[in-house]
């Protein structure tokens, strides 16, 4: 808990805190730069080479062509923008989808929506370590497929999938290939010049950049159909005037996470295993996703015999999520840990600690204790099972 | 959204529950279902609860409406507990509409509490 | 000029920068509530005070509840939705639908996208300077017209269209009323306590709020379909994580325009005034939208015998639009004006000077003086015309 | 978004044009269509030309184009007005593709000012 706050935030796989340098850039590019980056005119201009720029970096971070992006509000619009975008516009060829039933509601949503418009979705089930696997992939595309999308990292349990063999079979299958990487972008390294990956969605604030601000990485030559109409901005594919800033400070944060991924993905690595440590003496534990891979930010726990929504408020002032961030209002168990085979139960007890650039191993400590507390005492409150 | 979906009173009385515990030797009142466990134990004294404590397993509502109870019937004549209802606890404890059932729940509880009681003392 | 710059900005129409109050609170907020506003957590719960503070500002100035917007990316996006929304969900019962030429494109373009959906539209031609009348609005309205979309303020032309008149018009026939409100909010008064305006477009970043957010306004009991899936933020009706340091700065900025809306408008009118006066000289000038009415933030003239593209670059340093500025990179003169009833050449020359709070009076004389100088030294290039 | 649309050489010749204005009574090319007219005036003495002027309406390119053959012509034999390629001039001055048309036009009036000078001295 830093000094002058009254909580101990580890939900970052939610949101991150804007970088301070990123901060900085933007409050330059709010006066130096704030025209309209449609503008002829020499301040237009101006706004234009500032978003070519954050273009530049943001390719350079993913190894791709920096006209390759268009700007968006968010992974949540890039999704849809893909997804339904790539689906419409292809549905001549074929009106079948495949993708997981672990991934982020931006992206489950919009095939129900398709659904509901006579396309025809397979939901694939990973295994227990949530996983899915090349052959179980395979066997889901058809002559009909047009399209599959498969998050790289997931954002409840840190699960990775293996991006480039599915891209590849896709390939192999002339069947587009999108990939939700909101969790992952500016946390692994991802290179666009070598991963089979056709459409790849990613939101700022992930990644310490500013909230409101996404991208959506097209491949050369693929095709998509707009969400919304009004004006020849980005291709006519999504009108709208550039925010010139967050555009600025996306670039900046891609920058930065560039010179640090590695760093980053250590100490989470060291402070995980440290956190795992800490609150196994309370028995009962059962890690969500993969126990020994899986994205190091993230450790999602399940324990036995203790209520949920209890624990979460027992573990107060600890910022944790209970599922997913942006469902977080649901009472409903997690689907994504009832697809990985978990009970109600079990997957109503589970906590996901994220953890960020600003976490110390102080933090890790202190939530340690936090829950073992808190599992305590909400055990020693239960009376015993009667039926 | 989220404002605050818990009241400071349902905070106090989550946090630091005055009754959790067990009556050794009183009278019980049990529930049990999917999603909580109640267990209430009392004994009285000339008809009037002398102890009376909870152990509860579930949402925070039900823990903190367990210990309002607890602090409700305590001194109180055991025919009371007959009479317990709910909408006072819902009021003090904002308790959310969908929760209504579980706090239901405990009345029962409550109520077969007060059975237990009249039975035993 | 301001010293530190070397061009003159009066493209406010276009965007404005953002107001420094404004700027300080969001770099406050990018620190105390930077978490998810969905999260239940301590910290979410902040961010979510800071979400429910805005939607009360943005409600004083409009005089509407506070529970009636949606967080949008922009009015692009808040006319997209409101449009195609209302348009669709009451597609049951009349695919009739009405607006004016002299929309924006991102309107225009969503009835044309509306049009190619089976819908039918009837485009109203305004008069002269710029009005669609109560007669010709009323006569356009069928049995089946399901929705009716005006704009307030015109974003070329500053002409004002009657949106209580229009709406009341609406009202009797028991049609929608949207109003791209894109050129108003913040900059005129509106109470929506009285307008019987049925949805209402804005975005933050046309007064001195944040780019890259907006918001749509949608009056109690009025039902649209979503845009976009994923997550049960928002009603369901726009999903995604909230950008709370945007819709802080849209709050605030809305507050700060409430209190100077008419001291803005003062100095506006003094401020056309003088540039009017100050360029008559040249002679052969027109004012394209109403010469005495109008929002006075804008001017926009015509000049006889000069060529469009080369009066902009001679105007430089001067940052004035051509035509709109959501279009500035097309070479086609501007569909408002020539339904206005301009020729292409009087079109073409089309110079829209619009004012912001910084603008002086000096900035005024600068611009008068160049507007000047430039339409003169390319009379003197012409050669006469022979056919 | 913008790129600048002009390069230096269209900004310095827009700008400050040299050969703005009119050889009195010298031979004349003209051309004249919707989006732009241009003048040319010429005299030429053995053969060579000695002063060049334009007048032209029309976009930047056209009148960054215009000065440019100006500059290119003065002083050169009459004979090469003939010749005159657009492609220099399209590379030199980075005219958009979009905007051909516009320097074939040039070309034609360079080359009937050629003729005009031929007629006449
Ligand atoms: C995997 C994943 N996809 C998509 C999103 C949506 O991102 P945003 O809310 O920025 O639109 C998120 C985060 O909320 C996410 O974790
Ligand atoms: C009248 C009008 N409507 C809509 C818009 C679109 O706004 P935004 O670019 O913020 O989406 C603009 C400005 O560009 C406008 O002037």
């Amino acid at each position: 808990m830093t000094a002058d706050s009254d909580f101990l935030y580890l939900d970052y796989a939610a949101t991150t805190p804007l970088d301070p340098q990123v901060a900085q850039l933007m409050q330059e590019v709010h006066t130096s730069a704030f025209a309209n980056a449609g503008s002829t005119h020499r301040a237009g201009r101006r706004s234009a080479a500032v978003v070519g720029r954050a273009a530049v970096q943001l390719g350079a971070l993913l190894q791709a062509d920096p006209d390759c992006f268009l700007w968006t509000s968010g992974a949540t619009e890039s999704n849809n923008l893909a997804i339904a975008g790539a689906a419409k516009i292809r549905a001549h060829r074929g009106k079948h989808l495949v993708t997981m039933r672990t991934e982020h509601k931006a992206v489950v949503d919009v095939f129900i929506a398709l659904e509901k418009q006579g396309f025809e979705i397979s939901w694939l089930t990973p295994d227990a370590n949530g996983h899915v696997s090349s052959e179980d992939f395979e066997a889901a595309l058809r002559e009909d497929t047009q399209l599959a999308s498969i998050m790289h990292i997931n954002n409840e349990t840190g699960v990775v999938q293996d991006i480039a063999a599915l891209g590849a079979i896709c390939r192999e299958h002339d069947v587009l290939f999108h990939v939700d990487g909101a969790q992952s972008v500016g946390k692994v390294h991802m290179d666009l010049d070598t991963l089979p990956v056709d459409l790849l969605s990613l939101t700022a604030h992930k990644f310490y950049g500013p909230s409101g601000i996404g991208a959506l990485y097209i491949a050369d030559g693929v095709h998509i159909e707009p969400l919304m109409f009004g004006g020849g901005q980005q291709r006519r594919l999504r009108p709208g005037s550039l925010p010139v800033d967050l555009i600025a400070g996306l670039g900046a944060a891609a920058e930065v996470a560039g010179n640090r991924i590695d760093k980053d993905l250590e100490k989470f690595t060291t402070l995980r295993e440290a956190l795992w440590r800490g609150i196994q003496d309370v028995g009962g534990l059962q890690i969500n996703g993969s126990p020994d891979s899986g994205y190091p930010g993230i450790l999602n726990v399940s324990v036995d015999d203790v209520e949920g929504e209890s624990l979460l408020l027992a573990l107060e002032p600890l910022c944790v999520a209970a599922g997913s961030a942006c469902n977080s209002q649901s009472q409903e168990p997690s689907y994504v840990l009832r697809a990985l085979g978990r009970s109600d139960f079990e997957a109503q007890s589970a906590v996901r600690f994220s953890l960020g650039r600003p976490t110390t191993r102080a933090d890790i400590d202190i939530a340690a204790a936090t829950y073992r507390n808190a599992v305590r005492k909400l055990r020693d409150m239960a009376p015993e099972r009667v039926a | 959204m989220s404002a605050d979906p818990y009241n400071s009173r349902v905070r106090e009385y989550f946090a630091n529950p005055q009754h959790c515990g067990d009556v050794a030797d009183g009278a019980t009142g049990f529930f049990e279902d999917q999603g909580m466990r109640i267990r209430l134990t009392a004994e009285a004294v000339n008809g009037s609860i002398r102890d009376m404590r909870f152990r509860a397993w579930g949402c925070p509502h039900v823990i903190a409406a367990a210990e309002a109870a607890c602090r409700q019937f305590e001194g109180r004549p055991v025919a009371e507990l007959e009479q317990f209802s709910t909408a006072q606890i819902m009021e003090d404890l904002a308790v959310p509409v969908e929760k209504t059932g579980r706090i239901l729940a405990l009345e029962d509880t409550v109520r077969s509490l007060g059975q237990a009681i009249t039975d035993r003392f």
